[in-house]
């Protein structure tokens, strides 16, 4: 699989034969913090490509916008990934050796992230970059990626329709979330008719479009869809709209500034969202933005994502625990945030489990990865570089987190090329 | 797209978007006046006006938690303290701008566009470095949220009534006080002939540094109400830069009564098309036609025709 | 220069029924009067009269609202400003509009009526013809000495110069000066007297001016305005005993 | 004004000025820094188009555009498009449902490349583009705005609405655009690949050569009549309409010169980065691209060029240690550029480096009378639009 590097070869990793195989298969691949305490290969034989490893430590860089209007939503995945190496590394390390990371600043600027990488990868030597954030910036670093034989991984849930051999996707793409959020409203609460809401660009749009198919197939109805620029403010118009065409559920894929003013003029255009009428799912709302647009308005819609800070778990008792301890009281954790905590140790069982830092032959073993500390609960990587992970509903509540009210029975195997979705 | 429905659905569908235009309507007021103040009377152009916006939004959302924690029971009432508080220190920032900035750049319009602009950045990453990268929200009394049932299908939001309120006794106090009141006179005559005005014993400094106060103070009740409406955030007030700027020129600049008419020509246009377009269409053909028009008539909608 | 004489009264001027409101103030009100060639005309006036606005509407600076101007057969109201200039109308500004940055030398060679679109301008080359041009104007304006020095370093009445040089090398058949010598020493003055004296030899002149000796100095005929009209008009000494001049002059 | 032999205008002092920068750009970066750090400057310089259209435009004949963003987008998206259909042929995209269109088009449900895109499977006609799209843009806004004599903050403020226009719309047609990603993954430029070390080089030497061409294009178009009547005009456009000139045709030109050369930079820059989306099109980028002249000073076309390289090593810098202070250094440098020294780079070098110059090298006569005029009364109205170095070519030598 890790010699299909050719665009047209992309595709082909093939679909998974389905959960109950890929589960029984590759669980016995599992090693966790066990093997690594073994004595410390010497750096030739796990460094044959020149990376930045040396007997006790290994580089790897963190590219994220601290600067910018990126850096609101960046900030967290930055913390979450120093918080994963800073774990790893008092765990013992990978391979015996101490991370150390070189952070550098995307800027919020593509170009940047293209030209950071470059350094990273050509003048750092990194074994890893956990990074990036918007589709924008990862769509730039990705030829650099390719070009250096990188590997990047990246934690924001996306609209798919990418599969890159050198890039791992930790958060969800678009059929993973939009799929188990459509099936719930109409399975438990009878949702008829949907009106898609979102930003203009390219995930909303693409994800608005899965949806639509989704809903078409289900036999149900699209009452409306629309798209509003990136900052747009004034959402008067398209309440009323809604109101006319009395929709059960609004999909709503908004981002940024624009959630605020949205779902504040929703609430004061007398929309109760806890009376569920319109019923408001969203897949854009974080624990991170809720704060921003304030509990109080956003009472009673529901999320659906992989991950909520409220999941009731050890693991993520634990991690929610660990990262209030580094960054304060007052932090809150989105679905982002916990797929950026995932980077660093996908890669370090990765690592370990090719007994080497080598891209190519970390390549070879990531199908079947599992991580069963993950916060979400379990997460494994498919050929497709994409994680299986489960889907949740959450609804919203004024303290600005989501109860937990549905998850999917099984892991949702991602397919970024979802055939009868395009 | 109207099949199906009662005719009273329409009517009240119709009667809430034109409602919806009207919120736009005063929030694009709220906006631009200030800036029409500082633009018109004085011929500056302040790139920070957004910025000057959001600290009054900033304002607000320190009053509203120093509220909750100190006079709880008063907390209903916060929101007024909070818009005089928001002009009083936008003003105040503003009158240490002139005298450190723009004094230095009358004349020189395109001059004080670049530092403003300048001054922008700084206050943003200032916010971004006080209050961090995130929006903040602010809390709001309950009787501000919800709305108002007219009828049974009829709701106005009470927030949007609310700025539109505001909206409408801003543009008549900066009435009264440039047309009907000896400052606006004043005012005026500085603009007119700062000569003759100096001459006559005018202190035409002190009048630029109170019209510059008076438009970002402006702009800072402005920022207080939108918390009602929009995010505050460190870059939010770069959402409101291109739309003010255009109703201020849209509307001829030395002209207050064209300002307002040039907000309701745009905020009703582009009301309309949302409704009947899709949201950025709707964008990119208001500004369009503003532009267009403004391309066709380029002293706005209601310059005085004056020897020049 | 050789006017052509194609006007029905060979006037090389005719200004018939003009009139410019300004949202409903009349600056110029059906205002009439005809120039002959070679004649030098000044134009006096109490403040406000609209002297200033007659050379705006004459050069195209501003539209008419009515009425019209006629240049050598040729109506001027639908000209642009440039087409104005190249059909020989030149006019000089009350304050002194020189470009400060150029030299005295450049600011005369921006003038000559060569190059004068975008193209030409990036072809025109300095020759010989266009310094011999600029040395005969320089020459002319006092000015010989000071071709290279800015125009910034001038004086005030040096400015002026300039600017009539300005005019001068583009030929024009009609040359309109807004207070030439206003803000001039008694010296500078009579210079300028002189000046006018040599250019009005082949060329028209219509002049505001308010000092009445420098008036009656130069002048073959004069209009006297008031409030956008013709008030009066002949030789000096017939509008100065013109009751109606006395009335506005003194009157109130 | 002319220089009898190339060799004679080398020695004279902007001779030497040339000279240094190409130094700088051809042997001293290229010796000195590795690919890498090569690329970024390259990068930089590709900005340098913009700065030297804006010192035309705005340094000389005044006008003030917020919108050259556009123009350096479409000189980019022309480019992007040519390769982005090189890179997408029916067999790299045999995966699609419509092999042979791009990727975005196909994840938008196209299922045939759209008329505008045709032509750009033709090099020259793309090459030609580069200049002519952003070009005749230019002329229809400047048309459109000059002969009615619209000028200063107006033009200003339509220029940025007209980049927020254009943002908007790319993000909204992404099926046709890419939308906010832009259009990526470009690979090879008639069969050569632009991405590998050697190639990167390869670009940053024709961008330099380019470069020297736009600048003596403009400096070409600065030393003719036409370079001081856009000066003129800018301090006396009533001045010089009654010298028989059409202002508004000389504004249209100027403006389009400076699209022309921002196109150039553009298509450059989508060769050097390997990308182009809509963020270098919109407002902040379009007035950032003010400042690289503003700094290098807005008189001086080799002062735009420096501008550009230095302000965006300075971001790159301060980004890479004090991120946060990034900002308040851009906002300061925004207001110290426009308050304390309004010449910028070039003013700072006029007012202090050359008279030491003067003292160390004994100027010979003839160059002594070509020295910049003597001082003038700098708190005047001026808006320091005295000394550019380069203004001293216009000393008549009345040869």
């Amino acid at each position: 699989m890790g010699t299909t590097t050719t665009a047209a070869g992309r595709r082909p990793f093939g679909k998974g034969k389905g959960l109950r195989q890929s589960l029984a298969t590759l669980a016995a691949s599992v090693m966790l913090a066990t093997s690594a305490q073994a004595a410390v290969p010497p750096t030739e034989e796990v460094n044959t490509t020149g990376l930045a490893v040396t007997d006790d430590t290994v580089q790897v860089g963190i590219l994220h916008s601290i600067t910018g209007t990126m850096a609101i939503s960046e900030i967290g995945s930055v913390q979450a990934e120093k918080l994963a190496i800073k774990q790893i590394n008092e765990s013992g390390g990978v391979l015996g050796r101490q991370i150390e990371f070189i952070q550098e600043d995307g800027a919020s600027d593509w170009p940047t992230f293209a030209e950071k990488t470059r350094k990273l990868l050509r003048q750092d030597d990194v074994a890893a970059i956990f990074g990036c954030w918007t589709s924008a910036s990862r769509k730039a670093v990705l030829p650099v990626m390719e070009q250096y034989n990188g590997m990047l991984y990246y934690p924001t849930f996306y609209e798919g329709l990418e599969q890159s051999p050198n890039v791992i996707y930790t958060g969800q793409e678009a059929t993973q979330q939009i799929l188990a959020g459509i099936d719930w409203a109409v399975k438990e609460k009878g949702a008829k008719s949907f009106y898609l809401l979102g930003s203009d660009y390219i995930w909303p749009r693409t994800s608005n479009k899965i949806a639509r198919k989704h809903i078409d197939k289900l036999g149900l109805k699209v009452v409306g869809e629309e798209y509003y620029p990136l900052g747009h403010t004034q959402f008067n118009s398209v309440i009323n709209k809604i109101k006319l065409k009395k929709p059960d559920v609004i999909f709503a894929s908004v981002v940024g500034g624009s959630n605020v003013a949205f779902y504040k003029q929703m609430k004061a255009a007398g929309v109760d969202f806890t009376e569920e009428d319109p019923l408001l799912l969203t897949i854009s709302v974080t624990e991170d933005e809720i704060r921003g647009i304030g509990g109080e308005n956003v009472e009673g819609i529901y999320a659906s994502m992989k991950y909520f800070q409220s999941l009731d778990n050890p693991n993520n008792k634990d991690f929610v625990a660990a990262f209030k301890e580094a960054y304060g009281d007052d932090m809150v954790i989105g679905d982002v945030t916990q797929a950026a905590y995932l980077g660093p140790w996908l890669w370090k069982f990765a690592v370990e489990k090719a007994g080497s830092f080598d891209i190519d032959k970390i390549r070879e073993v990531f199908a079947g990865i599992e991580f069963d500390k993950a916060p979400e609960g379990y997460v494994r990587i498919h050929e497709n570089h994409h994680l299986w992970s489960k889907t949740r509903i959450g609804r919203a509540k004024t303290d600005g987190q989501y109860d937990v009210v549905y998850e999917t029975q099984e892991l949702m195997e991602p397919d970024p090329f979802p055939e009868g979705y395009q | 797209m109207f099949d199906g429905y009662t005719t009273s659905e329409l009517m009240s569908i119709f009667a809430m978007q034109g409602f919806a235009g009207l919120s736009l309507f005063s929030v694009f007021v709220l906006m631009a006046l200030g800036l029409a103040i500082i633009f018109g009377q004085m011929g500056v152009i302040n790139m920070a006006h957004g910025e000057f916006m959001i600290l009054g939004a900033y304002t607000t959302y320190l009053t509203s938690g120093f509220f909750q924690s100190y006079l709880p029971s008063l907390f209903g009432g916060y929101f007024f303290i909070a818009m005089i508080l928001a002009f009083l220190i936008c003003a105040a920032l503003g009158a240490l701008i002139e005298w450190l900035m723009i004094r230095h750049l009358y004349h020189r319009p395109l001059d004080t566009l670049l530092a403003t602009w300048g001054l922008s950045l700084i206050m943003q990453q200032a916010y971004r470095s006080i209050f961090g990268a995130r929006e903040v929200g602010v809390d709001l009394p309950d009787w501000m949220m919800g709305a108002f049932q007219v009828t049974d299908l009829v709701e106005l939001p009470i927030n949007g009534l609310f700025v539109m309120i505001i909206a409408l006794s801003i543009a008549l106090g900066v009435y009264l006080l440039m047309y009907r009141s000896t400052w606006g006179k004043k005012v005026r005559a500085v603009v007119q002939n700062r000569p003759m005005a100096e001459a006559v014993g005018i202190n035409s400094a002190g009048v630029d540094r109170m019209t510059f106060a008076l438009g970002c103070g402006i702009a800072g009740i402005a920022g207080a109400a939108f918390t009602m409406i929009g995010s505050t955030g460190p870059s939010s007030g770069q959402a409101y830069i291109v739309d003010t700027f255009l109703v201020v020129v849209f509307g001829g600049a030395q002209s207050l009564i064209g300002t307002i008419v040039s907000a309701f020509g745009i905020s009703q246009a582009q009301s309309t098309m949302e409704f009947f377009l899709s949201g950025s269409m709707a964008k990119v053909l208001t500004l369009l036609v503003v532009v267009g028009i403004l391309m066709l008539r380029p002293e706005g909608l209601m310059a005085l025709k004056v020897r020049r | 220069m050789n006017a052509a004489k194609t006007t029905s009264k060979d006037f090389l001027l005719a200004v018939e029924g003009l009139t410019v409101s300004f949202d409903g103030f009349k600056a110029v009100d059906d205002l009439s009067f005809y120039l002959d060639p070679k004649e030098i005309r000044v134009i006096i006036g109490p403040n406000g009269a609209g002297k200033t606005t007659v050379l705006d509407l004459i050069c195209g600076k501003t539209k008419a609202t009515s009425g019209s101007i006629k240049f050598a057969g040729k109506e001027l109201t639908r000209l642009k400003e440039h087409q104005i200039v190249h059909s020989g109308v030149g006019r000089k500004f009350q304050t002194p509009s020189v470009f400060e940055d150029l030299t005295v030398f450049e600011n005369l060679e921006v003038s000559y009526p060569q190059g004068h679109s975008v193209m030409g301008a990036l072809a025109f080359k300095r020759d010989a013809a266009v310094i011999e041009a600029v040395e005969a104007v320089a020459d002319t304006i006092f000015l010989s000495d000071a071709l290279d020095q800015p125009a910034a370093l001038l004086s005030h009445g040096q400015k002026q110069w300039l600017e009539i040089g300005m005019l001068l090398i583009q030929k024009p058949d009609l040359l309109m000066l807004d207070e030439p010598v206003a803000g001039m020493s008694v010296a500078e003055r009579q210079k300028t007297a002189e000046l006018l004296r040599r250019i009005t030899k082949d060329h028209t002149v219509l002049v505001i001016e308010h000092d009445m000796q420098f008036v009656g100095d130069i002048a073959d005929r004069v209009t006297v305005m008031h409030q956008g009209k013709v008030l009066s008009e002949g030789s000096i000494e017939h509008v100065k005993s013109d009751p109606k001049v006395i009335e506005v002059y003194l009157g109130h | 004004m002319k220089s009898s032999s190339p060799l004679k205008w080398f020695a004279s002092r902007e001779g030497l000025y040339y000279l240094a920068l190409a130094l700088l750009l051809v042997v001293i970066l290229p010796l000195a820094l590795d690919p890498f750090r090569l690329n970024m400057v390259g990068k930089y310089l590709t900005y340098a188009f913009v700065a030297i259209g804006l010192v035309m435009c705005w340094g000389k004949a005044g006008i003030l555009s917020l919108g050259q963003g556009v123009f350096f987008g479409l000189g980019g998206y022309c480019m992007a498009m040519f390769l982005k259909l090189e890179a997408s042929t029916p067999e790299a995209t045999a995966i699609q449902s419509t092999p042979g269109i791009p990727d975005f088009m196909d994840w938008n449900q196209l299922t045939a490349l759209p008329w505008f895109w045709e032509p750009f499977h033709s090099l020259s006609f793309t090459l030609i583009a580069i200049i002519a799209v952003p070009v005749i843009l230019a002329f229809v806004i400047g048309f459109a705005m000059f002969t009615r004599r619209v000028g200063g903050v107006y033009f200003a403020i339509i220029t940025q609405a007209i980049a927020a226009i254009l943002t908007i719309l790319i993000i909204g047609q992404q099926g046709y655009t890419g939308g906010v990603n832009g259009i990526t993954d470009l690979k090879t430029l008639a069969g050569w690949d632009i991405r590998t070390d050697a190639a990167k080089t390869t670009l940053y030497f024709v961008c330099v050569g380019m470069l020297f061409l736009c600048l003596f294009a403009a400096r070409f178009v600065q030393n003719r009549k036409l370079g001081r009547i856009l000066v003129a005009m800018n301090a006396q456009e009533n001045r010089v309409r009654f010298s028989g000139y059409d202002v508004a045709a000389f504004k249209i030109f100027v403006f389009c010169l400076a699209a022309a050369f921002a196109g150039i930079g553009g298509a450059l820059f989508t060769l050097i980065v390997g990308f182009m989306s809509p963020s270098f099109i919109g407002i902040v980028a379009s007035i950032e691209m003010v400042i690289f002249c503003a700094l290098g000073g807005r008189l001086s076309i080799l002062g735009a060029v420096y501008g550009a390289l230095l302000v965006n090593a300075a971001k790159s810098g301060f980004s890479e240690s004090f991120p946060e202070l990034w900002p308040f250094a851009m906002g300061a440098l925004f207001i110290g550029v426009v308050l304390a020294f309004p010449n910028g780079l070039a003013g700072l070098y006029q007012s202090y480096v050359m008279p030491l110059e003067e003292r160390l090298f004994k100027r010979k006569p003839k160059t002594e009378a070509a020295a910049p005029a003597p001082q003038k009364p700098v708190e005047k109205k001026d808006e320091g639009r005295d000394y550019d170095p380069m203004l001293d070519q216009y000393s008549p030598e009345k040869s």
